[in-house]
């Protein structure tokens, strides 16, 4: 007991891997046993991160639970984790979702072992990126996650895989190119990788490095950060690896992408932009605003525009994913303010949020999918009768999505538009095109999966629609029970948010 | 001297029951020798040779057999060494093991299938 | 009891010489084998002549003939076994035709 | 129970009945609609209890029930949300319940509950009817219940639970809250029978055209938030806040009070379907008829209406009382135009139910341009009357069209519409009940002069426009009037006065118990609830009651509104445009037998002035076109990803230059040659590796012999 609660990070962090380990040696065929291995060594470190939530005080500031190893001490890069209350978020996040995709992968039947496998490093890979305190470390992470997801996206992906798993790995590892160069030029300047430290000297330094003035060393590192952020957002116009990597995946991996992975590039610019880059951040907000915005508005005309279930789906995270930058950006420009506490508030809780309902939303998708064989919203319409638990489901999730009151959504994206609109008003009023056309293009999925005539092609034989089953009901239920807790009383999260927030800025 | 008996007896009819085993086969083949038995008569007749005149040029090489005192029992003397831990017990034994080791070796081998 | 050593030695080389021409020239592994007895007991005839015409109170020369034995009828029950198995599964004792591990 | 907790009480009821059927009791109907009912009686219950306690407080309007919670963190300090009963509340808190309660009961005779199962009825189709064995073993066609019934209960409690949340909101986000869950439910209920391709079309609609009022109004939250740092209405609505926002410029030239409150505004066109936002009403009544069609026309709509009245002193800021703010004149001309705009449509429809959509849209003009010219009482005594009419009329229109099903199972002619006016006729013998509540409720809607309630609260609004002067409102709203009436009467006459035309109308029936009560009930109010408004020096009439809304609703703005001081001209214009109405109604469309006959058909005035078309082609379609082509083709898969294959097609010929003229010759030349060589050498000393044991003992034997030989010739 004891050791579990000094050792609590490094146990959440790597349980899934030790896990992956032990379903190694399981035999193949016992596909069964393989499948329920990784649903409980998943459920592991969710159990350790709630007992981490309610141990976690999030009145202190700094980071809590902090734990040092010795690394790789030659480039003074030590393995130095912790959380505070933006992270803290996260690993829920992560450890709330990743069960739920496995859960929601037991119709898998190809290489099952390799699959589950593959997801527990995943985890381990995300958890590393929220948990680290340490610039090296966060980046091996960063660079860890890649790897698992290429494969499950290649080994398990729909038809054009190949293309979207490609596009997925090198378009981010070309994002990370850059980030991985600040950090070093970061890390040969200082002699240090450990994130506070470097919060401290960083901001303080003056004078000129390696020639040049340090407002303009910091301004390109400013960008190299950004970029590589920014692809993972993705924000436009960096998100065309999106649509295809998120169609292409299977149905976890979609959840887990959308619920996770994007929240990655939001988490750098939290964890890592704004604190470094005070001064740069607030100078190019506009710019930040202005891709925020695009990637709102196009998100949606772009969402509203397909004609494939999951891509439809897939953009709606272009969409949502705006609001997070546009409250970060807001709060970059107006640092310290109230204004910039309720945007960065509203940004975190839209991570949150997002994560739930896009992930339910990609499992949806994922439900008809696997009955159909088909995402062609054109082959859809009225399923409702057909599947009128499946239709209900797929009602709330896409109200979540909406931004329905009373429901998740809405508390974060009106706390973004509040926090950002006496600060980038004209870009705000513009966002509200995107908030416009999000109503359109969910209510466009609905219409076309759900309403309409009985639709006879799935309604007999063996093509008829089976109706959700259980455990698929138990995927969706903790996340729509959230989604309806968080809208209704959204203090239970945000209360630490807020006042790491109100720390940190 | 159970290793004599052993070699004498049981050995040999080994050797024999494996020659009339494979006897059949062998008649009805070409030649016996190889094709290069030439040179393995002149390696023989070399190695012969050579032994020969290495001997040869030994001082001992026509020396005479000792005179056995009358009474002697060498064949005792011989019964008591190998079985004396004093003198050749230890490699008496190991050589049985081996033997045993081996024997039931070929059974496994000769036997299986 | 005039007979030389030199005698034995020069019987116990031609034997010797005649098992090595055995096991280079045969064809048959079981001729091979014998050749290779033939081999072993020419060491044995020498060991045994040069205790007879050396000290006679030093036994070791009659003893390590009687372990030359016992190798030897180990070394050729498990060749025999061994060249059985070969002669079930191939259908030949023909040292040069087992060339499986050959390239 | 205090009147606070009370009050925090009232929105849960239908809530738990929601989530109760739609979780537990889904299959089981009467179960359904007992909760539905039951909670729709306790909140109406709690809602008079409420209303009653605030009658009992002297200055009402000062005094109030309220109560906050802590909601968000924001930063250091908390955003509260709470429950707040002033005057304006309770009375629309007591619309409200009465007409939620009427709905629900109706709606169990409405889906014909106690009725058997349908012959071919499937989820998302409104019920074909059932045939059943009477008694004599003859084939009977009777009406079947509605499919998914506790669906629709469990819709429209929720549809209640986002009322009375807006209405006991002490803040915009509560409100903002309950209006979208309202919006919800319209959309869920419009399409409630998504089967129908022109169902799920409308319901679509009707939730897009009123998000663009809703986005526009979350940003004149936003706006309003960060200017005070609150939401809550008693905090925004004092004497400093509100000289603050009326004196901080904003944009196009208003000031912040000015641009919030027209921002706010235009979530009430999209909700209360004012033009240019009114294309989605109309079509709305592709609900289940006419509860739905109820919902949206008669309360849902309200909540606009009374959000702006919330917003009243945001619009008004700055106004003495003579000459509009610019923001009022946008409001007044709005709603004066919505009002003549929907009265002249209504007069070319067919459709019992679309004659009453448009005839809403007028109304509610009619309260916004009320609320234009700084008439706040007179808007709100509208909006509780028109709600108790045009309740009324909706539900008295679907007994009517309950009642023409039935003579339509009786012939079997099922392409006849049973919506449509001219195929009814002389009604009123066969429904009686229905037609004498629905004389009542249309009426009450022509403001036939003193009995009914509709009389006195549009006599409010000529009378406050004129006597402050506002002559273009006067006068088109007079028009409007005029309007009103004369397709009231057109619809009675057409629906229930003279002989039935088709032989479905012959054998239309009186619809049962369910569906009357609550029409009696209502046309009571439309009748009664007039009288509490009559002006004090009204003639005769006037201060034999005393003028108790005025009074009472008025306390809720800081400053008590003058009741307008009483003028003989706009009584008679209100008497003149009723009376004329009704009377040329009557005699235009007393012996009209067929649509060919109708001199108003004018394709105009049929096709709602094209709005439809022209949105289609200036909005829907660019806007489809734009996300389909422009952003999904030409953005993303063009330009886009155009960039990032012209990278991948960089990055891979150079790669081929750099392996045929480096690679290839240099590196793998050097490679090669390694390999080879290795290679070579092996196979050059590969006999020595005959692998015959004999061979390597021939050789090795041959090499001691030689280097014996050596040996002793050497040494």
């Amino acid at each position: 007991m004891e050791f579990i609660s000094s050792h609590l990070l490094t146990l959440i962090l790597f349980f899934p891997v030790l896990a992956a380990l032990v379903i190694l040696f399981l035999p193949r065929d016992e596909v069964k046993l393989t499948r329920w291995t990784a649903l409980i060594a998943s459920l592991v470190p969710f159990g350790l991160s709630v007992w981490l939530w309610v141990r976690f005080e999030a009145g202190l500031p700094g980071f809590q639970f902090k734990e040092t190893y010795a690394w790789y001490a030659a480039v003074s890069s030590a393995f130095h984790i912790g959380v505070d209350g933006l992270s803290l978020t996260m690993v829920m996040l992560t450890t709330l979702l990743t069960p739920l995709a496995i859960l929601a992968s037991f119709g898998i039947q190809d290489k099952v072992k390799a699959y589950m496998m593959l997801f527990l490093m995943l985890e381990t890979g995300m958890l590393g990126v929220f948990m680290s305190l340490d610039l090296l470390i966060f980046f091996v992470f960063w660079e860890i996650g890649l790897v698992p997801m290429y494969f499950l996206i290649n080994q398990w992906g729909s038809a054009n895989r190949n293309y979207a798993s490609l596009k997925f790995m090198i378009y981010t590892m070309g994002g990370s190119l850059g980030l991985l160069l600040a950090i070093q030029l970061l890390g040969v300047l200082f002699q240090t990788y450990d994130l506070p430290a470097l919060y401290e000297q960083w901001n303080a330094l003056e004078g000129t490095v390696m020639g040049l003035p340090v407002a303009s060393v910091k301004a390109i590192a400013f960008w190299a950060f950004v970029v590589a952020f920014a692809i993972k957002v993705p924000v436009w116009p960096f998100h065309t690896w999106l649509p295809d990597a998120h169609t292409e995946a299977p149905t976890a991996g979609s959840m887990i992408l959308a619920g996770v992975l994007l929240k990655l590039g939001a988490y750098g610019f939290l964890r890592l932009v704004l604190p470094l880059y005070p001064v740069e951040s607030e100078k190019y907000a506009g710019a930040l605003a202005f891709l925020a915005v695009m990637a709102i508005v196009f998100g949606a005309f772009a969402s509203f525009g397909q004609t494939d279930f999951k891509r439809l789906v897939a953009y709606s995270s272009v969409n949502h994913m705006g609001f997070v930058l546009l409250g970060i950006a807001a709060a970059a420009k107006s640092a310290g303010t109230m204004n910039a506490h309720i945007a960065m508030d509203g940004a975190v809780l839209q991570m949150f949020n997002h994560g739930l309902s896009a992930a339910g939303m990609f499992f949806l998708v994922g439900v008809i999918y696997e009955r159909t064989h088909t995402r062609n919203l054109e082959e859809f319409g009225g399923l409702f009768p057909l599947a009128p638990v499946y239709g209900g489901i797929l009602i709330f999730t896409s109200m979540a999505s909406l931004g329905l009151p009373g429901l998740n959504g809405f508390v974060s994206e009106f706390m973004v538009v509040r926090g950002s609109w006496p600060v980038l008003t004209v870009y705000t009023a513009i966002a509200m095109l995107g908030l416009l056309f999000t109503g359109a293009y969910i209510l466009k999925g609905i219409k076309k999966v759900l309403h309409g005539p009985v639709n006879e092609h799935w309604a007999h034989g063996e093509r008829k629609l089976t109706e959700i089953t259980t455990r698929e009901i138990i995927v969706m239920a903790p996340l729509m029970a959230l989604i309806l807790v968080l809208g209704i009383w959204p203090m239970v999260i945000l209360d630490v948010i807020n006042k790491a927030v109100t720390m940190l800025f | 001297m159970v290793q004599v008996v052993v070699y004498i007896g049981a050995i040999a009819i080994l050797f024999i029951f494996a020659v009339m085993l494979t006897r059949r086969e062998m008649r009805d083949r070409g030649p016996q020798l190889n094709k290069t038995w030439w040179v393995a008569a002149l390696l023989g007749l070399l190695t012969f040779g050579g032994l020969a005149f290495i001997l040869s040029q030994w001082s001992g090489f026509s020396s005479l057999a000792v005179e056995i005192p009358d009474g002697t029992d060498t064949l005792g003397a011989l019964a008591t060494a190998l079985v004396s831990p004093q003198a050749y017990m230890l490699p008496f034994e190991v050589a049985s093991v081996l033997l045993l080791a081996a024997l039931v070796g070929a059974v496994y081998i000769a036997v299986k299938k | 009891m005039s007979i030389p050593l030199s005698w034995f030695l020069v019987l116990a080389a031609a034997l010797f010489s005649i098992g090595l021409f055995g096991v280079l020239a045969r064809k048959n592994a079981v001729a091979i084998l014998l050749g290779i007895e033939l081999m072993l007991n020419a060491v044995n005839i020498n060991l045994v002549a040069f205790w007879r015409y050396g000290n006679i109170a030093e036994i070791s020369g009659q003893v390590f003939a009687v372990i030359v034995f016992a190798v030897a009828a180990a070394e050729v029950a498990v060749g025999l076994a061994l060249i059985i198995s070969v002669y079930r599964r191939r259908n030949t004792v023909v040292a040069n035709d087992l060339d499986l591990m050959k390239w | 129970m205090a009147t606070e907790t009370l009050t925090w009480l009232l929105p849960l009821p239908p809530l738990l009945a929601f989530f109760f059927i739609i979780l537990f009791t889904n299959k089981r109907k009467a179960l359904s609609h007992s909760l539905a009912v039951g909670a729709a009686a306790l909140s109406w219950l709690g809602s008079m209890v409420v209303f009653v306690r605030a009658l009992g407080v002297e200055e009402f309007g000062h005094e109030v029930f309220e109560s906050v919670v802590d909601w968000l963190p924001t930063g250091d300090k908390f955003f509260q949300v709470g429950v707040l009963i002033d005057p304006l509340s309770a009375a629309a808190l007591f619309f409200v319940a009465w007409t939620v309660l009427m709905i629900f009961v109706y709606s169990i005779g409405y889906h014909n509950f106690g009725q058997p199962k349908g012959d071919h009825d499937v989820p998302g189709l409104p019920p074909h009817g059932a045939t059943v064995l009477d008694g004599k073993g003859k084939k009977k066609h009777v009406l079947s219940i509605e499919p998914m019934y506790s669906r629709f209960f469990a819709f429209i409690g929720l549809f209640a639970f986002g009322m009375y949340t807006l209405v006991v909101s002490n803040n915009l986000l509560t409100l903002f809250v309950g209006w979208e869950i309202m919006g919800l439910c319209s959309y869920l209920l419009i399409g409630f029978w998504y089967g129908k391709p022109s169902a799920r079309n409308a319901a679509v609609k009707a939730f897009i055209t009123t998000r663009i009022g809703d986005v526009f109004m979350l940003l004149g939250i936003a706006f309003l938030y960060s200017a005070t740092g609150t939401l809550s209405f008693r905090e925004i609505f004092t004497e400093e806040t509100m000289h603050v926002l009326a004196t901080t410029p904003a944009f196009f030239g208003l000031s912040a009070a000015g641009m919030i409150g027209l921002l706010l505004f235009i979530g009430t066109v999209g909700k209360s379907a004012q033009w240019p936002l009114h294309v989605w009403l109309p079509d709305a009544m592709e609900g289940p008829t006419p509860v739905s069609a109820m919902i949206h026309a008669a309360t849902m709509v309200s909540a606009g209406v009374y959000a702006s009245l919330r917003m009243f002193p945001l619009l008004t800021a700055d106004f003495t009382g003579h000459g509009l703010t610019p923001a009022m004149s946008v409001v007044a001309f709005i709603g004066a135009f919505t009002a003549i705009f929907a009265a002249t449509i209504a007069v070319a429809q067919n459709d019992i139910k679309r004659v009453l959509a448009y005839s809403t849209i007028s109304q509610l003009g009619f309260m916004i341009a009320a609320l234009g010219i700084g008439a706040y009482v007179a808007a709100a005594f509208h909006l509780v009357t028109h709600a108790f009419f045009k309740a009324l009329l909706f539900l008295g229109s679907g007994s009517v069209i309950h009642g023409m099903e039935h003579g339509v199972l009786h012939t079997g002619n099922h392409r006849l519409d049973p919506q449509d006016m001219f195929n009814m006729g002389g009604l009123r013998r066969k429904m009686p009940v229905t037609f004498w509540t629905f004389l009542i409720g249309g009426f009450a809607l022509s403001g036939f002069p003193l009995v009914t309630a509709g009389f006195w609260s549009k006599d409010e609004i000529l009378a406050d426009a004129f006597g402050h002067g506002h002559w273009a409102v006067f006068i088109t709203l007079a028009v409007a009037a005029f309007l009103t009436a004369f397709y009231t009467m057109r619809q009675i006459t057409l629906t229930f006065l003279g002989k039935p035309r088709t032989k479905e109308a012959e054998h239309a029936h009186e619809t049962p118990l369910t569906m009357t009560v609550p029409l009696v009930v209502l046309a009571v109010f439309a009748v009664g609830y007039g009288w509490v408004g009559i002006p004090e020096h009204f003639p005769l009439l006037g201060g034999l009651i005393p003028n108790w809304f005025h009074e009472f609703v008025g306390g809720t703005l800081l400053e008590r509104p003058e009741a307008v001081a009483f003028s003989i001209w706009p009584l008679l214009t209100s008497l003149g445009v009723a009376l004329g109405g009704l009377g040329l109604g009557y005699l235009a469309y007393r012996n009209v037998q067929s649509a060919a006959q109708d001199k108003l058909q004018i394709p105009f005035l049929k096709n709602k002035y094209y709005f439809d078309e022209a949105y289609n082609f200036l909005f829907v379609r660019p806007a489809a076109w734009f996300s389909e082509v422009f952003v999904s083709k030409w953005i993303d898969k063009g330009l886009i990803d155009g960039i990032l294959h012209a990278f991948g097609w960089i990055a891979g010929k150079l790669g081929f230059i750099f392996r045929t003229y480096f690679d290839a010759p240099v590196v793998n030349g050097f490679g090669d040659l390694v390999g080879e060589g290795t290679k070579k050498a092996g196979s050059a000393i590969r006999p020595l590796q005959a692998g015959r044991v004999q061979y390597y003992m021939v050789v090795s034997l041959s090499v001691a012999l030689v280097v014996a030989v050596l040996y002793f010739v050497l040494a």
